[in-house]
């Protein structure tokens, strides 16, 4: 290569102090930057990847990071060179925004909430351009053109809580294209976003880049997102970088171990054209034994018919109801003994609500819940409280669904205690005996859950759902916060589990290949609605709902060769689900368009 | 508009309990009237005054009357005058309305409230953003002590300190009364000095809350000098909570400083306070109270329309 | 494939030893001289006011009218040596306040002790239940939160009579409000947190969910306001105190000791200066405690004070 | 008589409490409405060195019969609204003030009979009581002359804007902060022969500032900001010895400080017996609660000052003797008395000065001698209704000792013994004897004769009863106070018992 290449960084090495001494986050990290190239760093949560960009433009410092070692250079059009290292305070603020822009993983907090869209957008101008009130505001619109936003002279004046999280993030990567800068960071650009806004995203930088000529640094963690933009791929592990080389070098022919189990974790949708039930993932874990994911039956379980349920919309002098929330229209659906019903959709959907609604830890306004031929809806407090033994939930979030402050011991004896299904040392007995199931060492069951990972409270959180031995669990995004590699082995727990205990799940989840992976069938949501019901392998295979396509479409692939930049995609308004009060929403009909395969009829488009 | 209408008729209940409370409280501490003509009182001069003044009805018919008065903005007389003479046996005519001499306090009370303000806000505001700006530097370690000092002096003490020594020793400021701006110095500091705590504190937490935030970040990526970082940035986010706690000190001036005023004697709404319970004047004691929760609720109702201006995600009469 | 070496079953151990022990917080506080401080000052507080029989040097009443104003320092002429002065009876100025912080804190402490568990129960059921028994609960908080709260307590004692019991009283009926709104809004926030729906999801009852598992979770910030509202009722006794509605002499609380001194505080400087003094480190030391607190229990701001 | 023009600006007092009113009735108490005499005057004064009575408003005065005085009003004087003084005039004010309808606070100072006045010619004026009444000349020197024409056209205006014939007239009164009056050029002094003061008025307008707290007062004299200041603290008084713009002066007072124990009337009974009620008099030291309050003030043995009709120099102060107080609580426990069942509740009025260390002294001399007590410091409105029949008769058993300070003005010790004495009836709370808890027929009967009878045999038998009730250990006069003020260096200030600040008194030295 003869170009120069716009940053350069070497033997980078970043400490922040701990009370254990110092904590290095960054080690000999080496990397280069060519002009117009995309380059992608992929690593784990917690391998380097935001630090090492917070140190190019030297923010480490205001959490007491401190850069130790390493050269990081930055080359101007004009082949002057900038020490990113060792610059002032007041250089680096000229390069910040100027020379180098950023766009932050979170787009919604990443913008300031007391000021208006046009204010943020041409603060940069004013500081580094000296742009007036005026010219600024031109700009921004100008700015606010390039990246397609809908309806950009109204958002100039709007403030960000008033515009989706895909709108912020094209607001965010608006301005750190303000000044035109050689460097464009992109942190986990869409990380936070669904699937076919991270779509738009993605394909909307991919223009930009070619546009401007920018260099970028694209930081993520999802291999199939670098797959398809980058140029060169750098690998971090643990503080350091692992692996090096062009995009598909790193794809087919991974060297570093690391990379290569990174890459086997990761579900790749497509993988199971062809099959129909679950697989499990291919990861070698110590306490992986082999086991063949479970085959549904056809005996009915759990039974939803035309679930609704509604949030009230408050306002005015007496608070009145002044509009609904639908966030569960007229759902109904079957889960089978032994069969894993996965629920997919973007956020809002009503996912998370129609499995709470099946608990009853949320009230549904109508509908009928059936529970191994039990009406779940006219049980009393008591009843329901007993019909719980039988039916569980997991949580996202596996950090909250915990209590800080007990035991583990405690919480997993807890649901056995409330039930009293044993007493005394045999109530330590069989918790021992869970941790045994969910692969955690007894050692830890007097342990708290802030001395435990991410996987590892999941894993608790998943033996306490079992203690009460129940045919059905509510599995609300229990992997999406996990790393891939966790990932893999939480759901190959899950499915192992079902295959031994005979569980039925409900999977909710917005990840598409996960989804392909561990389902035995998949509904579709949109608007509190289930548009598209049926097996998976059909769902999949011929998607026969509009927004199913997009969904499906918007996924990102393993495959090099499809280019985000080739999909044009423009920013639409999420539609809303909030409804005056009046409004009287048709029942859903549904047309089987393929063996058990359903397609809802009524327009929501 | 409807908020606000709906806030005013909230404020307007609540007044009237506590009015209402404040009235038959009062008339449960034994006989008025024994209470305001001392135990040397004849008893012509005792029926006399309960005569006058209603004392004899029973006690709801003058609750009714008094709550009649009320809603046309008649608060009563004092007893104070007019007591023991009672030519036509008409306290109404004699005695002063309570609510002219309360209303005659008030500016004293908020000319000190101003200055009290004038001193604490800025500076309060500034040790907060300072200290925030380097957490657990000797600037922040040395604010928050100046700060917690200032919300643990008992304040009567420190106005005496602050007597004797600019007044008495030095000579510089006048011991007390009411005159102009250098005699509300002393008793101004005195007063602030809880609220410079209190802001202080307020500010410090609340700037370090939002120097954590992702958006700081974005604007230190901007190029963004540092003080442009806390100054624009920053601060407006945080000046909820700082709002809010200038509001709650405010109202706290403007009732708390009944021992400043004492000590000081500045002729405000708390000496009249103070006195009007020395002299068991129930009239009086009734309205001062109800025109000191008015402020209260006046100070709540302007913090709450002051968030809508400085954070664009309040919006008035929606919850949450 | 053979199984990678680099990835390991469980994640790295940075999460085993973030888990901050007492012994942590032990040596965090040493390392803050001004917060340790605070807490060998309340210590000796705590031990002087539960051993003031033994540790005053002297009788907190009675006269000895030889010893009149002796300024600190002095020995009176008995010979009994005199710490810090004797008050215009004779007094000794020391062993008074020794036994005016019994009745100071013991205000403070109970007053603030009963407001927190009636507001911490009102407020976490409020905050959990919801519905017309939270509007209720919550209007009832709103208003007497705006109401002028020395005012009404220097009325509500004009009425009742001054003395320990009904200041007690007073302060609890005053100040329960800002117990039950902040706990309101921590059982809010824990009602829809995910492990409170875990807890409901398992089926452990009400009152199980909100004493054990909310209430545990939620300890560190009532604490905080606990130790404030010591310290703010400390002050409001002795504001209440000097204007004559509070405690009744001859129980010397410091209150009382500055307004009676104050009439002295030429002659006799240490009369008044001496229970401001007291009253003001008390009230530091609660604050400083209670900042630190804040501090070591704010997950965003608490790696500060461990590194 | 050259009219001399105040060679100084105006005068600042710093005085302990503001006004409940200034009607002209208050002038009879100094306490009410400091300064008030330098508005509104009276007929005649009692001169502040000499103790005797002076003319003011009226030029003479003679007594026509015991319960009869006729005054010679001073010619040409005017009231500040303009209006002159005619004799109907002030006929007409001390009708008002003395009304009983009106029932103003000065009837504390009513003798046995109702005052009326009627004005004879233009220049007499004849004041007659409807009983004979020894102390009639006291009584007129109390009562302030106001304009009745302001009576007639606002009578509202009477309690807040006082219109007299004094030496400065009424300005203005800002609540909470002070009243002021500027001096008068018409005052009928400026050109008497015999006028009252030491000089003429040295001062041109006259500032009454309120200030509550002792420690503002006298701040403000240290930093010149007044040129008096009420009533400073014994040591206060002391340290202007060494100081250098200011001075203390100080001079006994009428006003006395005594315990009053609860007695036969629904007390405990225990109190009745004459060994306890001994045994806590001896235990308590007298000179020790003199010297809490300081200056000059002296123990008593007697509720009034020397000179006072009926003052008995044979009394001396109960003596301190702590031994002999336990002796006889022994001997009274030998006869079967529950003497540790005792406790004394010691209540003061929080208004009282310096209440709480005395309250407390007393506190600790009782406990010292082995007697229990149960200290309080009450407001006023908890502590009077306590002190009224009507209030004590609802706590039978009663052990209370209330600790007070009283006036003595009057020259005789009639209303005294009445009040604090003589049998009180509970049928009628508003009696004269409403607050006495004494009842004993043999001395009421002596009190009554001693009252109607004038001149030294009253003397003899006030003395007598003076006497008697000392024996019975019913009321410990402790202390009669001895007050002071800060005086601006350069002045001079002259005062009486009463302490009254008149400016006329004040005058600077050369
Ligand atoms: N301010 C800080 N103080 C202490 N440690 C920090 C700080 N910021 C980051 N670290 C540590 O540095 C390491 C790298 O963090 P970094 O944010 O770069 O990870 P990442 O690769 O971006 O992860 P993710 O995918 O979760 O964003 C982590 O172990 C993190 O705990
Ligand atoms: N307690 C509630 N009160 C009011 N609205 C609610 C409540 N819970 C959910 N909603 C609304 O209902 C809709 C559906 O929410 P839900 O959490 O079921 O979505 P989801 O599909 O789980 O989304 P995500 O993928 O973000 O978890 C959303 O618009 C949400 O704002
Ligand atoms: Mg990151
Ligand atoms: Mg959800």
């Amino acid at each position: 290569m003869t170009a120069t290449p716009a940053v350069s960084v070497d033997s980078l090495r970043v400490e922040f102090p701990t009370k254990g001494g110092s904590f290095v986050a960054v080690k000999d990290v080496r990397f280069e930057i060519m002009p117009g190239e995309i380059l992608g760093v992929v690593g784990e949560s917690g391998s380097g990847k935001s630090v090492t960009s917070a140190a190019l433009l030297q923010l480490t410092k205001f959490s007491a990071g401190r850069v130790v070692a390493g050269s990081m250079r930055l080359v101007r059009g004009d082949g002057s060179i900038v020490d990113l290292r060792r610059s002032d305070e007041r250089r680096m603020r000229n390069v910040r925004g100027n020379e180098i822009g950023m766009i932050f993983q979170e787009p919604v907090i990443a913008l300031n909430p007391a000021y208006t869209i046009g204010w943020q957008l041409s603060e940069g101008l004013r500081i580094h351009k000296g742009l007036s009130g005026k010219e600024a505001n031109a700009s921004a619109l100008e700015l606010l053109q390039k990246v397609r936003i809908s309806n950009p002279k109204r958002r100039l004046k709007q403030y960000p809580h008033e515009l989706s999280g895909g709108m912020c993030q094209r607001v965010v990567i608006a301005m750190a294209l303000a000044c035109e800068p050689r460097v464009l960071i992109a942190d986990e650009p869409t990380t936070s976003l669904d699937v076919t806004v991270q779509a738009e995203i993605l394909s909307l930088i991919a223009l930009l880049r070619k546009e401007t000529g920018a260099a970028v640094l694209l930081i993520t963690h999802d291999m199939a997102v670098v797959a398809q933009m980058a140029d060169r791929v750098v690998v971090m592990y643990r503080g350091e970088v692992v692996e090096e080389g062009s995009v598909r070098q790193i794809l087919h022919h991974p060297r570093h171990s690391y990379t290569r189990a990174l890459l086997a974790a990761v579900p790749k949708i497509g993988e199971m054209t062809g099959t129909d039930g679950p697989k499990r993932m291919k990861i070698a874990s110590q306490s992986g034994k082999e086991f063949s994911p479970a085959v549904a039956s056809e005996e009915p379980l759990l039974e939803v018919r035309e679930l609704t349920k509604r949030f009230p919309v408050r306002g005015g002098i007496l608070r009145r109801v002044v509009a609904n929330v639908h966030a569960v229209e007229c759902v109904s659906f079957g889960v089978n003994r032994n069969e894993t019903l996965a629920l997919v959709g973007e956020s809002g959907s009503g996912k998370s609500t129609v499995g709470r609604c099946i608990l009853r830890l949320e009230e549904p306004d109508s509908g009928e819940l059936t529970f191994e031929g039990q009406n779940l809806l006219t049980l009393s407090r008591a009843g329901m409280r007993n019909q719980r033994r039988h039916m569980q939930i997991i949580f996202q979030d596996p950090y909250g669904s915990l209590n800080p402050q007990m035991r583990l011991l405690d919480q997993v004896a807890e649901p056995i205690r409330n039930y009293r299904l044993d007493k005394g040392t045999a109530v330590e007995d069989r918790v021992a005996s869970l941790f045994d199931r969910v692969g955690m060492p007894r050692s830890f069951l007097r342990r708290y859950p802030s001395e435990l990972s991410g996987g590892q409270r999941q894993r608790v959180a998943i033996a306490r759902s079992l203690a009460l031995n129940p045919k059905f669990i509510v599995a609300d995004e229990a992997v999406s916060s996990l790393d891939v590699s966790i990932q893999a082995q939480v759901l190959n727990l899950m499915m192992e589990l079902q295959a031994d205990l005979g569980l039925s799940y409900l999977f909710i989840s917005h990840d598409m290949a996960v989804v392909e992976r561990v389902s035995h069938r998949v509904a579709v949501m949109y608007q509190g609605r289930i548009v598209e019901i049926g097996p998976r392998a059909s769902v999949f295979g011929s998607p026969g709902h509009q927004y199913t396509k997009t969904l499906l479409a918007a996924v990102p692939r393993m495959d090099p060769d499809v280019s985000f930049a080739d999909i044009e995609v423009q920013a639409r308004a999420l539609p809303s689900p909030i409804r005056s009060v009046d409004h009287q929403p048709s029942s859903s009909r549904y047309r089987e368009i393929l063996p058990g395969h359903f397609l809802l009829r009524n327009d929501l488009y | 508009m409807v908020y606000l209408v709906r806030r005013t008729a909230n404020s307007v209940l609540l007044l009237l309990l506590t009015v209402s409370f404040v009235f038959v409280a009062g008339r449960m501490i034994g006989d008025p009237a024994l209470n305001m003509l001392g135990p040397g009182a004849t008893d012509v001069a005792l029926e006399k005054l309960r005569r006058a003044a209603g004392l004899n009805d029973p006690l709801w018919q003058q609750y009714i009357r008094y709550v009649a008065n009320l809603l046309q903005g008649d608060f009563g007389v004092s007893y104070r005058f007019g007591f023991s003479v009672l030519p036509s046996e008409d306290l109404d005519s004699l005695g002063q309305p309570v609510i002219d001499i309360v209303l005659e306090r008030l500016p004293a009370t908020f000319l000190l409230a101003a200055v009290a303000m004038g001193i604490a806000v800025p500076s309060g505001i500034l040790m907060g953003v300072v200290a925030a700006a380097k957490p657990r530097s000797l600037a922040d370690r040395v604010v928050t002590v100046v700060a917690l000092a200032g919300v643990s002096v008992v304040q009567f003490w420190l106005g005496l300190m602050l007597i004797v020594f600019f007044s008495v020793q030095l000579g510089w400021l006048p011991t007390g009364g009411y005159g102009g701006l250098e005699h509300a110095i002393l008793p101004a500091l005195t007063l602030a000095a809880r609220p410079i705590g209190r802001i202080a504190q307020i500010a410090r937490s609340a700037m370090l809350d939002e120097m954590s935030k992702p958006y700081i970040v974005t604007a230190r990526a901007k190029g963004a000098h540092e003080w442009r970082v806390v100054f624009l940035h920053a601060l407006k986010n945080a000046a909820v909570p700082i709002i809010t706690m200038i509001g709650d000190e405010l109202s706290a001036l403007l009732t708390g400083a009944i021992l400043v005023e004492k000590i000081f004697a500045w002729p405000g709404i708390g000496l009249l306070i103070i006195d009007s319970l020395t002299r068991s004047d129930l009239p009086l004691i009734q309205a001062s109270i109800a025109v000191v929760a008015a402020l209260v609720v006046l100070v709540n109702l302007l913090v709450d329309l002051s968030y809508r201006i400085v954070n664009p995600r309040i919006k008035l009469g929606t919850e949450n | 494939m053979a199984p990678p070496t680099a990835m390991p079953n469980q994640e790295p151990s940075q999460f085993t030893d973030s888990r901050v022990t007492s012994r942590d917080y032990f040596w965090a506080m040493c390392r803050d001289k001004v917060t340790l401080a605070a807490f060998v000052f309340l210590a000796l507080l705590v031990a002087f006011t539960v051993g003031a029989e033994f540790l005053a040097p002297h009788q907190p009443t009675g006269l000895n009218l030889r010893d009149r104003m002796l300024p600190p320092g002095s020995t009176g002429s008995s010979g009994a040596y005199h710490f810090l002065g004797t008050d215009e009876l004779g007094r000794d100025l020391f062993s008074r306040l020794i036994y005016g912080a019994r009745i100071s804190i013991s205000v403070g402490l109970l007053g603030a002790f009963v407001s927190c568990v009636v507001g911490v129960v009102t407020g976490l059921t409020a905050g959990y239940f919801g519905g017309l028994y939270e509007d209720v609960i919550m209007r009832l908080v709103d208003g007497m939160l705006s109401l002028p709260s020395l005012l009404v307590a220097l009325f509500v004692l004009f009425v009742l009579g001054g003395g320990y019991t009904n200041l007690i009283l007073v302060f609890c009926v005053l100040h329960w409000m800002v117990f039950c709104r902040l706990s309101r809004g921590l059982a809010l926030d824990a009602r829809s947190s995910t492990y409170v729906q875990a807890a409901k999801a398992f089926g452990a009852p009400s009152g199980r969910i909100i004493f054990r598992h909310i209430l545990p979770n939620v300890m560190a910030p009532i604490i905080v306001l606990l130790t404030l509202e010591i310290a703010i009722l400390i002050l409001s006794e002795a504001s209440l105190s000097f204007l004559g509605f509070g405690v009744q002499p001859p129980d010397p609380s410091w209150g009382l000791m500055i307004a009676d001194g104050r009439e002295h505080i030429r002659s006799a400087w240490w009369l008044a200066t001496f229970p401001g003094l007291a009253i003001f480190l008390t009230a530091l030391s609660l604050n400083l405690v209670a900042n630190w607190v804040r501090a070591v229990t704010d997950p965003v701001q608490r790696w500060r004070w461990f590194s | 008589q050259a009219t001399a023009e105040p060679t100084r600006g105006t005068m600042v007092v710093a005085v302990n409490q503001e006004p409940q009113d200034l009607a002209a009735q208050g002038t009879y108490k100094e306490i009410n409405a400091p300064g008030l005499r330098n508005v509104i005057e009276t007929l005649i004064a009692v001169d502040p060195v000499s103790g005797d009575f002076v003319p003011v408003l009226a030029t003479a005065w003679e007594r026509v019969d015991g319960s009869t005085l006729r005054f010679t009003i001073r010619e040409g004087v005017k009231f500040h609204d303009g209006t002159d003084m005619t004799s109907e005039a002030v006929a007409e004010s001390i009708n008002w003030v003395w009304s009983t309808e009106n029932a103003f606070t000065i009837q504390e100072y009513a003798g046995p009979g109702a005052i009326t006045a009627a004005a004879m010619d233009d220049s007499t004026v004849e004041v007659r009581s409807s009983e004979p009444d020894p102390l009639l000349e006291f009584r007129m020197s109390l009562n302030g002359i106001s304009s009745p024409a302001q009576l007639a056209e606002n009578p509202e205006r009477h309690f807040d804007t006082p219109i007299g014939t004094g030496p400065y007239s009424f300005v203005e009164w800002k609540q909470g902060q002070y009243w002021s009056a500027s001096f008068n050029p018409d005052w009928w002094g400026m050109s008497a022969e015999e006028a009252y003061g030491t000089s003429k008025p040295a001062f041109s307008d006259l500032q009454f500032v309120f200030r509550s707290e002792d420690a503002a007062r006298v701040a403000m004299v240290q930093s010149g900001e007044a040129q008096i200041a009420m009533f400073p603290s014994a040591d206060e008084c002391g340290r202007a010895a060494d100081a250098d713009g200011y001075n203390c002066v100080t001079g006994p007072s009428t006003t006395y400080l005594y315990g009053r124990l609860d007695h036969s009337l629904h007390a405990d009974e225990r109190l009745a017996d004459p060994r306890v009620r001994e045994a806590i008099f001896s235990a308590i030291d007298i000179a020790g609660i003199v010297d809490l309050y300081g200056m000059a003030s002296v123990p008593r043995g007697q509720l009034g000052p020397k000179g006072t009709i009926g003052f008995n120099d044979a009394l001396a102060p109960y003596s301190y003797d702590p031994a002999h107080a336990m002796e006889l609580l022994e001997s009274a426990k030998a006869d079967g008395i529950d003497v540790e069942g005792l406790q004394i509740e010691i209540v003061g009025r929080d208004t009282t000065p310096r209440i709480k260390p005395i309250v407390e002294a007393l506190g600790a001399m009782l406990d010292m001698a082995g007697i229990s007590t149960d200290l309080k410091v009450q407001t006023p409105a908890e502590f009077n209704p306590r002190v009224r029949i009507t209030g004590y008769s609802n706590e039978p058993g009663r052990q209370m000792m209330q600790v007070h300070v009283k006036q003595n003005p009057s020259g005789d010790y009639g209303l005294l013994l009445l009040s604090n004495y003589a049998c009180p009836n509970i049928d009628d709370p508003t009696g004269p004897s409403r607050s006495s808890v004494y009842c004993d027929e043999e001395f009421d009967a002596k009190l009554f004769e001693a009252l109607a009878s004038f001149g030294d045999e009253r003397g003899e038998r006030m003395k007598e009863l003076v006497q008697y009730v000392h024996d019975r250990h019913l009321i410990v006069p402790l202390a009669l106070l001895d007050r002071g003020h800060l005086v601006e260096a350069g002045l001079e200030f002259t005062f009486g018992t009463d302490h009254r600040i008149q400016a006329v008194y004040v005058r600077p030295t050369e």
